[in-house]
Protein backbone atom coordinates (compact mmCIF):
# COMPACT_ATOMS: atom_id res chain seq x y z
CA UNK A 1 0.00 0.00 0.00
CA UNK A 2 1.50 3.19 -1.25
CA UNK A 3 -0.05 6.45 -0.08
CA UNK A 4 1.09 10.28 -1.11
CA UNK A 5 -0.61 13.36 -0.52
CA UNK A 6 1.93 16.11 -1.96
CA UNK A 7 1.98 19.71 -3.26
CA UNK A 8 4.12 18.28 -6.28
CA UNK A 9 3.01 17.23 -9.41
CA UNK A 10 2.98 13.60 -10.18
CA UNK A 11 4.18 11.39 -13.28
CA UNK A 12 0.74 9.37 -14.47
CA UNK A 13 2.40 7.34 -16.75
CA UNK A 14 5.60 6.48 -14.67
CA UNK A 15 3.45 5.99 -11.55
CA UNK A 16 1.31 3.16 -13.91
CA UNK A 17 4.07 1.72 -15.09
CA UNK A 18 6.03 1.21 -12.53
CA UNK A 19 2.49 -0.17 -10.57
CA UNK A 20 3.01 -3.47 -9.42
CA UNK A 21 5.75 -4.25 -11.67
CA UNK A 22 7.53 -6.43 -9.72
CA UNK A 23 4.58 -9.11 -8.94
CA UNK A 24 3.85 -12.18 -10.91
CA UNK A 25 0.60 -12.77 -9.33
CA UNK A 26 -1.12 -9.72 -10.71
CA UNK A 27 -3.40 -10.47 -13.56
CA UNK A 28 -5.28 -7.15 -13.44
CA UNK A 29 -4.25 -3.42 -13.28
CA UNK A 30 -7.36 -1.09 -12.82
CA UNK A 31 -6.19 2.72 -12.49
CA UNK A 32 -8.24 6.17 -12.08
CA UNK A 33 -6.75 9.79 -12.59
CA UNK A 34 -8.51 12.76 -11.97
CA UNK A 35 -7.90 16.05 -13.96
CA UNK A 36 -8.44 19.70 -13.63
CA UNK A 37 -11.34 20.20 -16.29
CA UNK A 38 -12.04 23.05 -18.33
CA UNK A 39 -14.71 22.53 -20.40
CA UNK A 40 -15.30 25.73 -21.19
CA UNK A 41 -11.73 27.55 -21.18
CA UNK A 42 -13.16 29.95 -18.11
CA UNK A 43 -11.23 28.44 -15.08
CA UNK A 44 -8.05 29.79 -14.52
CA UNK A 45 -6.98 27.48 -11.43
CA UNK A 46 -7.93 25.04 -8.82
CA UNK A 47 -6.95 25.82 -5.31
CA UNK A 48 -7.27 22.44 -3.06
CA UNK A 49 -6.91 22.56 0.85
CA UNK A 50 -6.51 19.66 3.03
CA UNK A 51 -6.19 18.90 6.09
CA UNK A 52 -2.67 17.32 6.90
CA UNK A 53 -3.01 14.50 9.50
CA UNK A 54 -6.12 13.82 8.97
CA UNK A 55 -5.99 13.01 5.49
CA UNK A 56 -2.73 10.66 5.30
CA UNK A 57 -5.16 8.80 8.23
CA UNK A 58 -8.49 9.09 6.36
CA UNK A 59 -6.87 7.56 2.86
CA UNK A 60 -5.08 4.49 4.93
CA UNK A 61 -8.16 4.00 6.52
CA UNK A 62 -9.87 3.86 2.77
CA UNK A 63 -7.30 2.10 1.56
CA UNK A 64 -7.25 -0.88 4.56
CA UNK A 65 -10.78 -0.93 4.21
CA UNK A 66 -11.03 -1.81 0.37
CA UNK A 67 -7.68 -4.32 0.72
CA UNK A 68 -10.16 -5.72 3.54
CA UNK A 69 -12.82 -6.15 0.80
CA UNK A 70 -11.49 -7.38 -1.86
CA UNK A 71 -8.18 -9.59 -2.91
CA UNK A 72 -5.51 -6.99 -3.89
CA UNK A 73 -1.91 -7.11 -4.42
CA UNK A 74 -1.16 -3.65 -4.44
CA UNK A 75 -3.18 -0.55 -3.74
CA UNK A 76 -1.97 3.19 -4.58
CA UNK A 77 -3.26 6.56 -4.14
CA UNK A 78 -1.58 9.65 -4.50
CA UNK A 79 -3.53 13.02 -3.83
CA UNK A 80 -2.37 16.26 -4.60
CA UNK A 81 -3.11 19.63 -2.48
CA UNK A 82 -2.45 23.68 -3.65
CA UNK A 83 -2.79 25.49 -6.54
CA UNK A 84 -3.56 24.00 -9.96
CA UNK A 85 -3.89 24.91 -13.49
CA UNK A 86 -6.58 23.04 -15.92
CA UNK A 87 -5.36 19.73 -17.24
CA UNK A 88 -3.47 19.32 -13.93
CA UNK A 89 -4.08 15.57 -12.47
CA UNK A 90 -5.29 16.29 -9.68
CA UNK A 91 -4.83 12.83 -8.29
CA UNK A 92 -4.78 8.59 -8.94
CA UNK A 93 -5.54 5.57 -7.61
CA UNK A 94 -4.06 2.24 -8.73
CA UNK A 95 -5.39 -1.24 -7.62
CA UNK A 96 -4.12 -4.60 -8.60
CA UNK A 97 -5.34 -7.99 -8.66
CA UNK A 98 -5.17 -11.46 -9.33
CA UNK A 99 -9.02 -10.89 -11.03
CA UNK A 100 -10.36 -7.86 -12.80
CA UNK A 101 -13.43 -7.91 -10.78
CA UNK A 102 -11.45 -7.13 -7.05
CA UNK A 103 -9.34 -4.81 -9.28
CA UNK A 104 -12.11 -3.02 -10.94
CA UNK A 105 -14.71 -2.46 -7.49
CA UNK A 106 -11.86 -1.45 -5.09
CA UNK A 107 -10.93 0.97 -7.23
CA UNK A 108 -14.54 2.42 -7.47
CA UNK A 109 -14.93 2.19 -4.56
CA UNK A 110 -11.70 4.23 -3.63
CA UNK A 111 -12.76 6.82 -5.72
CA UNK A 112 -16.53 7.26 -4.11
CA UNK A 113 -14.61 7.26 -0.65
CA UNK A 114 -11.99 9.46 -1.65
CA UNK A 115 -14.81 11.99 -2.85
CA UNK A 116 -16.84 12.34 -0.02
CA UNK A 117 -14.39 11.12 3.31
CA UNK A 118 -11.04 12.80 2.67
CA UNK A 119 -10.61 16.22 3.71
CA UNK A 120 -9.77 17.55 0.40
CA UNK A 121 -11.87 21.02 -0.70
CA UNK A 122 -11.36 22.64 -4.02
CA UNK A 123 -11.88 26.55 -5.07
CA UNK A 124 -11.98 27.13 -8.61
CA UNK A 125 -11.16 30.73 -9.81
CA UNK A 126 -12.21 32.08 -12.96
CA UNK A 127 -12.28 35.89 -14.51
CA UNK A 128 -15.55 35.95 -12.39
CA UNK A 129 -13.82 35.52 -8.79
CA UNK A 130 -13.70 32.47 -6.64
CA UNK A 131 -15.83 29.78 -5.77
CA UNK A 132 -15.71 26.43 -3.37
CA UNK A 133 -16.67 23.63 -5.13
CA UNK A 134 -19.94 22.09 -3.49
CA UNK A 135 -20.43 18.24 -2.95
CA UNK A 136 -22.78 16.57 -4.58
CA UNK A 137 -25.73 14.65 -3.19
CA UNK A 138 -24.98 11.87 -6.14
CA UNK A 139 -21.69 11.80 -4.58
CA UNK A 140 -23.21 10.91 -0.99
CA UNK A 141 -25.25 8.57 -2.50
CA UNK A 142 -22.88 6.38 -4.02
CA UNK A 143 -21.44 5.13 -0.81
CA UNK A 144 -24.49 3.34 -0.38
CA UNK A 145 -23.57 0.67 -3.08
CA UNK A 146 -21.12 -0.49 -1.05
CA UNK B 1 -11.34 21.58 28.95
CA UNK B 2 -8.61 23.18 26.36
CA UNK B 3 -9.16 22.48 22.88
CA UNK B 4 -7.08 23.64 19.58
CA UNK B 5 -10.29 24.21 16.71
CA UNK B 6 -9.60 24.01 13.39
CA UNK B 7 -11.51 25.85 10.15
CA UNK B 8 -11.04 24.37 6.78
CA UNK B 9 -12.27 25.67 3.40
CA UNK B 10 -15.57 28.28 3.68
CA UNK B 11 -15.75 27.83 7.40
CA UNK B 12 -11.95 28.75 7.68
CA UNK B 13 -13.00 32.09 5.44
CA UNK B 14 -15.88 33.10 7.29
CA UNK B 15 -14.08 32.91 10.97
CA UNK B 16 -11.21 34.45 9.57
CA UNK B 17 -8.63 32.40 11.22
CA UNK B 18 -7.31 28.82 10.17
CA UNK B 19 -6.91 27.47 13.86
CA UNK B 20 -7.65 29.03 17.62
CA UNK B 21 -7.24 27.10 20.74
CA UNK B 22 -10.25 27.40 23.05
CA UNK B 23 -11.02 26.82 27.02
CA UNK B 24 -14.64 25.60 27.35
CA UNK B 25 -16.96 23.74 29.39
CA UNK B 26 -18.81 22.22 26.51
CA UNK B 27 -19.28 18.40 27.07
CA UNK B 28 -20.57 17.59 23.06
CA UNK B 29 -19.92 19.09 20.02
CA UNK B 30 -23.38 20.74 19.87
CA UNK B 31 -22.94 22.62 22.81
CA UNK B 32 -19.36 23.65 21.84
CA UNK B 33 -21.07 24.79 18.38
CA UNK B 34 -23.41 26.94 20.86
CA UNK B 35 -20.73 28.33 22.74
CA UNK B 36 -19.07 29.41 19.77
CA UNK B 37 -21.76 30.94 17.89
CA UNK B 38 -22.58 33.19 20.88
CA UNK B 39 -19.41 35.30 20.72
CA UNK B 40 -19.12 37.21 17.08
CA UNK B 41 -21.30 37.31 13.72
CA UNK B 42 -18.78 35.36 12.03
CA UNK B 43 -19.11 32.75 14.04
CA UNK B 44 -22.96 32.76 14.01
CA UNK B 45 -22.70 32.91 10.41
CA UNK B 46 -20.03 30.35 10.01
CA UNK B 47 -22.42 27.48 11.65
CA UNK B 48 -25.81 28.83 10.98
CA UNK B 49 -26.72 25.68 8.90
CA UNK B 50 -25.39 22.59 10.73
CA UNK B 51 -26.23 20.73 7.84
CA UNK B 52 -23.82 22.20 5.52
CA UNK B 53 -21.11 21.60 8.04
CA UNK B 54 -19.32 18.71 8.72
CA UNK B 55 -17.12 17.93 11.91
CA UNK B 56 -13.85 15.18 12.86
CA UNK B 57 -12.74 15.13 16.71
CA UNK B 58 -8.78 14.22 16.94
CA UNK B 59 -9.00 13.52 13.16
CA UNK B 60 -12.05 11.60 13.09
CA UNK B 61 -15.33 11.92 11.46
CA UNK B 62 -17.61 12.70 14.06
CA UNK B 63 -21.44 13.58 14.83
CA UNK B 64 -22.51 16.87 16.02
CA UNK B 65 -23.59 14.83 19.42
CA UNK B 66 -20.66 13.19 20.10
CA UNK B 67 -19.18 14.10 23.63
CA UNK B 68 -15.39 16.10 24.00
CA UNK B 69 -14.42 13.92 27.02
CA UNK B 70 -11.02 13.29 26.05
CA UNK B 71 -10.58 15.15 22.40
CA UNK B 72 -7.78 17.40 22.07
CA UNK B 73 -8.74 18.63 18.40
CA UNK B 74 -11.99 19.51 16.68
CA UNK B 75 -12.25 20.52 13.47
CA UNK B 76 -15.44 22.22 11.25
CA UNK B 77 -15.55 22.01 7.74
CA UNK B 78 -17.71 21.50 4.30
CA UNK B 79 -18.75 18.33 3.10
CA UNK B 80 -15.23 16.90 1.36
CA UNK B 81 -14.93 17.17 -2.59
CA UNK B 82 -11.87 14.82 -2.80
CA UNK B 83 -10.49 12.77 -5.85
CA UNK C 1 -11.34 6.38 -30.58
CA UNK C 2 -7.87 4.02 -30.98
CA UNK C 3 -7.93 0.78 -31.69
CA UNK C 4 -4.94 -1.16 -32.29
CA UNK C 5 -4.42 -5.58 -32.32
CA UNK C 6 -0.62 -6.07 -32.76
CA UNK C 7 1.71 -8.49 -31.84
CA UNK C 8 4.60 -6.30 -30.79
CA UNK C 9 4.85 -5.52 -26.98
CA UNK C 10 2.90 -1.73 -26.62
CA UNK C 11 4.24 0.54 -23.61
CA UNK C 12 1.31 0.53 -21.03
CA UNK C 13 3.44 3.87 -18.98
CA UNK C 14 3.24 5.69 -22.18
CA UNK C 15 -0.05 4.96 -23.47
CA UNK C 16 -1.45 6.09 -19.65
CA UNK C 17 0.38 9.48 -20.22
CA UNK C 18 -0.27 9.97 -23.29
CA UNK C 19 -3.84 9.18 -23.47
CA UNK C 20 -6.65 12.17 -23.52
CA UNK C 21 -3.43 14.67 -22.96
CA UNK C 22 -4.39 16.88 -25.30
CA UNK C 23 -8.06 17.28 -23.98
CA UNK C 24 -8.87 20.25 -21.60
CA UNK C 25 -13.04 18.38 -21.63
CA UNK C 26 -11.84 15.11 -19.69
CA UNK C 27 -12.48 15.33 -16.04
CA UNK C 28 -11.31 11.35 -15.25
CA UNK C 29 -9.46 8.68 -17.32
CA UNK C 30 -9.95 4.69 -15.99
CA UNK C 31 -7.48 2.66 -17.05
CA UNK C 32 -7.21 -1.59 -17.01
CA UNK C 33 -4.74 -3.28 -18.28
CA UNK C 34 -4.60 -7.55 -18.42
CA UNK C 35 -1.43 -8.85 -17.42
CA UNK C 36 0.18 -13.00 -17.78
CA UNK C 37 -0.26 -13.96 -14.45
CA UNK C 38 1.89 -16.61 -12.77
CA UNK C 39 1.53 -17.24 -9.17
CA UNK C 40 2.63 -20.38 -9.33
CA UNK C 41 5.92 -19.94 -11.58
CA UNK C 42 4.99 -22.92 -13.85
CA UNK C 43 3.80 -21.37 -16.57
CA UNK C 44 6.40 -20.51 -19.00
CA UNK C 45 4.35 -19.19 -22.03
CA UNK C 46 0.93 -17.93 -22.91
CA UNK C 47 0.04 -17.77 -27.12
CA UNK C 48 -2.64 -15.22 -28.00
CA UNK C 49 -4.74 -16.81 -31.18
CA UNK C 50 -7.61 -14.29 -32.67
CA UNK C 51 -9.12 -14.39 -35.74
CA UNK C 52 -7.75 -11.54 -38.14
CA UNK C 53 -10.35 -9.11 -39.39
CA UNK C 54 -13.34 -10.34 -36.87
CA UNK C 55 -10.98 -8.75 -34.43
CA UNK C 56 -10.89 -5.82 -35.24
CA UNK C 57 -14.39 -5.74 -36.51
CA UNK C 58 -15.92 -7.04 -32.95
CA UNK C 59 -13.89 -4.37 -31.69
CA UNK C 60 -14.91 -1.66 -33.04
CA UNK C 61 -18.36 -2.67 -32.05
CA UNK C 62 -17.88 -2.90 -28.55
CA UNK C 63 -15.86 0.24 -28.20
CA UNK C 64 -18.82 1.51 -30.16
CA UNK C 65 -21.33 0.76 -28.12
CA UNK C 66 -19.55 1.99 -24.67
CA UNK C 67 -19.45 5.27 -26.72
CA UNK C 68 -23.39 5.03 -27.58
CA UNK C 69 -24.13 4.20 -23.20
CA UNK C 70 -21.72 6.62 -21.52
CA UNK C 71 -20.65 10.39 -22.77
CA UNK C 72 -17.06 9.15 -23.35
CA UNK C 73 -14.43 11.99 -24.37
CA UNK C 74 -11.98 9.19 -25.60
CA UNK C 75 -11.64 5.57 -25.89
CA UNK C 76 -8.19 3.45 -26.52
CA UNK C 77 -8.05 -0.59 -26.82
CA UNK C 78 -4.91 -2.57 -27.30
CA UNK C 79 -5.19 -6.50 -27.29
CA UNK C 80 -1.67 -8.18 -28.22
CA UNK C 81 -1.98 -11.40 -29.47
CA UNK C 82 1.15 -14.34 -30.48
CA UNK C 83 3.69 -16.00 -27.52
CA UNK C 84 3.83 -13.98 -24.10
CA UNK C 85 6.09 -14.51 -21.26
CA UNK C 86 4.44 -14.50 -17.52
CA UNK C 87 4.62 -10.47 -16.36
CA UNK C 88 4.25 -9.76 -19.90
CA UNK C 89 0.99 -6.91 -20.38
CA UNK C 90 -1.51 -9.01 -22.21
CA UNK C 91 -3.94 -6.07 -23.45
CA UNK C 92 -5.52 -2.22 -21.90
CA UNK C 93 -8.32 -0.56 -22.37
CA UNK C 94 -8.66 3.30 -21.55
CA UNK C 95 -11.87 5.98 -21.37
CA UNK C 96 -11.91 9.46 -21.00
CA UNK C 97 -14.92 11.18 -19.68
CA UNK C 98 -15.91 14.35 -17.75
CA UNK C 99 -17.18 12.44 -14.83
CA UNK C 100 -15.46 9.73 -13.47
CA UNK C 101 -18.70 7.01 -12.86
CA UNK C 102 -18.86 7.16 -16.92
CA UNK C 103 -15.08 6.29 -17.32
CA UNK C 104 -15.14 3.66 -14.76
CA UNK C 105 -18.65 1.99 -15.98
CA UNK C 106 -17.97 2.28 -20.05
CA UNK C 107 -14.21 0.42 -18.94
CA UNK C 108 -15.92 -2.37 -16.87
CA UNK C 109 -18.06 -2.71 -19.91
CA UNK C 110 -15.74 -3.05 -22.44
CA UNK C 111 -13.51 -5.57 -19.93
CA UNK C 112 -16.57 -8.11 -19.98
CA UNK C 113 -17.30 -7.91 -23.77
CA UNK C 114 -14.03 -8.09 -24.48
CA UNK C 115 -13.55 -11.10 -21.87
CA UNK C 116 -16.82 -13.38 -24.03
CA UNK C 117 -16.86 -11.02 -26.96
CA UNK C 118 -13.93 -10.66 -29.18
CA UNK C 119 -12.27 -13.64 -30.77
CA UNK C 120 -8.96 -14.56 -28.84
CA UNK C 121 -8.13 -17.90 -27.67
CA UNK C 122 -5.50 -18.63 -25.24
CA UNK C 123 -3.38 -21.25 -24.36
CA UNK C 124 -0.90 -21.89 -21.60
CA UNK C 125 2.05 -23.55 -21.79
CA UNK C 126 3.86 -25.05 -18.58
CA UNK C 127 6.22 -27.93 -18.58
CA UNK C 128 3.33 -30.36 -17.90
CA UNK C 129 2.46 -29.52 -21.36
CA UNK C 130 0.13 -27.27 -22.89
CA UNK C 131 -3.66 -26.22 -22.06
CA UNK C 132 -6.64 -24.23 -23.49
CA UNK C 133 -7.89 -21.58 -21.18
CA UNK C 134 -11.44 -22.59 -21.15
CA UNK C 135 -14.00 -19.35 -20.48
CA UNK C 136 -15.85 -19.46 -17.29
CA UNK C 137 -19.37 -19.56 -16.63
CA UNK C 138 -18.60 -16.09 -14.67
CA UNK C 139 -17.40 -14.00 -17.43
CA UNK C 140 -20.69 -14.75 -19.59
CA UNK C 141 -22.79 -14.06 -16.52
CA UNK C 142 -21.20 -10.67 -16.37
CA UNK C 143 -22.37 -9.83 -20.00
CA UNK C 144 -26.16 -9.81 -17.86
CA UNK C 145 -24.76 -6.97 -15.92
CA UNK C 146 -25.38 -4.48 -18.59
CA UNK D 1 -22.50 -22.76 -52.76
CA UNK D 2 -19.01 -22.27 -51.71
CA UNK D 3 -17.87 -21.40 -48.32
CA UNK D 4 -14.25 -20.73 -46.85
CA UNK D 5 -14.56 -22.53 -43.11
CA UNK D 6 -11.59 -21.21 -40.62
CA UNK D 7 -11.12 -23.09 -37.35
CA UNK D 8 -9.67 -21.51 -34.44
CA UNK D 9 -7.94 -22.40 -31.02
CA UNK D 10 -8.74 -26.51 -30.16
CA UNK D 11 -11.16 -26.58 -32.89
CA UNK D 12 -7.94 -25.50 -35.47
CA UNK D 13 -5.75 -28.38 -33.72
CA UNK D 14 -8.67 -31.29 -34.10
CA UNK D 15 -9.29 -30.62 -37.32
CA UNK D 16 -5.70 -30.25 -38.15
CA UNK D 17 -5.78 -27.15 -40.46
CA UNK D 18 -6.59 -23.68 -40.22
CA UNK D 19 -8.79 -23.05 -42.67
CA UNK D 20 -10.67 -25.09 -46.04
CA UNK D 21 -12.69 -24.07 -48.89
CA UNK D 22 -15.80 -26.24 -49.54
CA UNK D 23 -18.75 -26.86 -51.51
CA UNK D 24 -22.05 -27.49 -49.83
CA UNK D 25 -25.68 -27.41 -50.34
CA UNK D 26 -26.60 -26.92 -46.71
CA UNK D 27 -28.99 -24.05 -45.69
CA UNK D 28 -28.00 -23.80 -42.33
CA UNK D 29 -25.34 -23.74 -40.01
CA UNK D 30 -26.76 -26.83 -38.69
CA UNK D 31 -27.02 -28.69 -41.89
CA UNK D 32 -23.34 -27.70 -42.40
CA UNK D 33 -22.22 -29.47 -39.31
CA UNK D 34 -23.91 -32.01 -40.17
CA UNK D 35 -22.24 -32.82 -43.37
CA UNK D 36 -18.87 -31.88 -41.97
CA UNK D 37 -19.16 -34.11 -39.19
CA UNK D 38 -20.08 -37.03 -41.74
CA UNK D 39 -16.81 -36.63 -43.46
CA UNK D 40 -14.20 -37.90 -40.99
CA UNK D 41 -13.75 -39.21 -37.48
CA UNK D 42 -11.67 -35.51 -36.63
CA UNK D 43 -14.46 -33.62 -37.58
CA UNK D 44 -16.71 -35.89 -35.24
CA UNK D 45 -14.60 -35.13 -32.32
CA UNK D 46 -14.38 -31.45 -33.06
CA UNK D 47 -18.17 -31.29 -33.64
CA UNK D 48 -18.76 -33.85 -30.57
CA UNK D 49 -20.44 -30.85 -28.80
CA UNK D 50 -21.88 -27.69 -30.24
CA UNK D 51 -22.83 -26.04 -26.93
CA UNK D 52 -18.88 -26.15 -26.31
CA UNK D 53 -18.63 -24.25 -29.59
CA UNK D 54 -19.87 -20.74 -31.05
CA UNK D 55 -20.32 -19.73 -34.70
CA UNK D 56 -19.31 -16.62 -36.93
CA UNK D 57 -20.60 -15.42 -40.06
CA UNK D 58 -18.93 -13.30 -41.94
CA UNK D 59 -16.85 -12.24 -38.66
CA UNK D 60 -20.52 -11.47 -36.92
CA UNK D 61 -21.55 -13.58 -34.07
CA UNK D 62 -24.30 -16.65 -35.12
CA UNK D 63 -26.38 -19.32 -33.86
CA UNK D 64 -26.15 -22.56 -35.13
CA UNK D 65 -29.62 -22.34 -36.68
CA UNK D 66 -28.53 -19.73 -38.72
CA UNK D 67 -29.34 -19.27 -42.32
CA UNK D 68 -26.00 -19.35 -44.44
CA UNK D 69 -27.85 -17.95 -47.69
CA UNK D 70 -25.49 -15.06 -48.71
CA UNK D 71 -22.90 -15.92 -46.70
CA UNK D 72 -18.65 -16.38 -47.57
CA UNK D 73 -16.73 -17.00 -44.84
CA UNK D 74 -17.84 -19.50 -41.43
CA UNK D 75 -15.77 -19.73 -38.53
CA UNK D 76 -15.69 -22.44 -35.75
CA UNK D 77 -14.32 -22.00 -32.37
CA UNK D 78 -14.51 -22.10 -29.04
CA UNK D 79 -16.20 -19.51 -26.47
CA UNK D 80 -13.46 -16.72 -26.53
CA UNK D 81 -11.01 -15.84 -23.82
CA UNK D 82 -9.86 -12.24 -24.56
CA UNK D 83 -8.91 -9.67 -22.24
Amino acid sequence: MDIRVQDAPFDYGQECAGFGADRSDIGAIVTFCGIVRDEHSTLQAMQIEHYPGMTERALHKIASEAQARWSLSDCLIIHRFGRLKPGEKIMMVATAARHRADAFAAADFLMDYLKSRAPFWKKEFSGEGAEWVAAKDADEDALKRW
Amino acid sequence: MTLDILYFAWVRERIGEPRETVSTDATTVAELVDELRAREDRYALAFSDLSALRVALDQDLADFDAPLAGVREVAFFPPMTGG
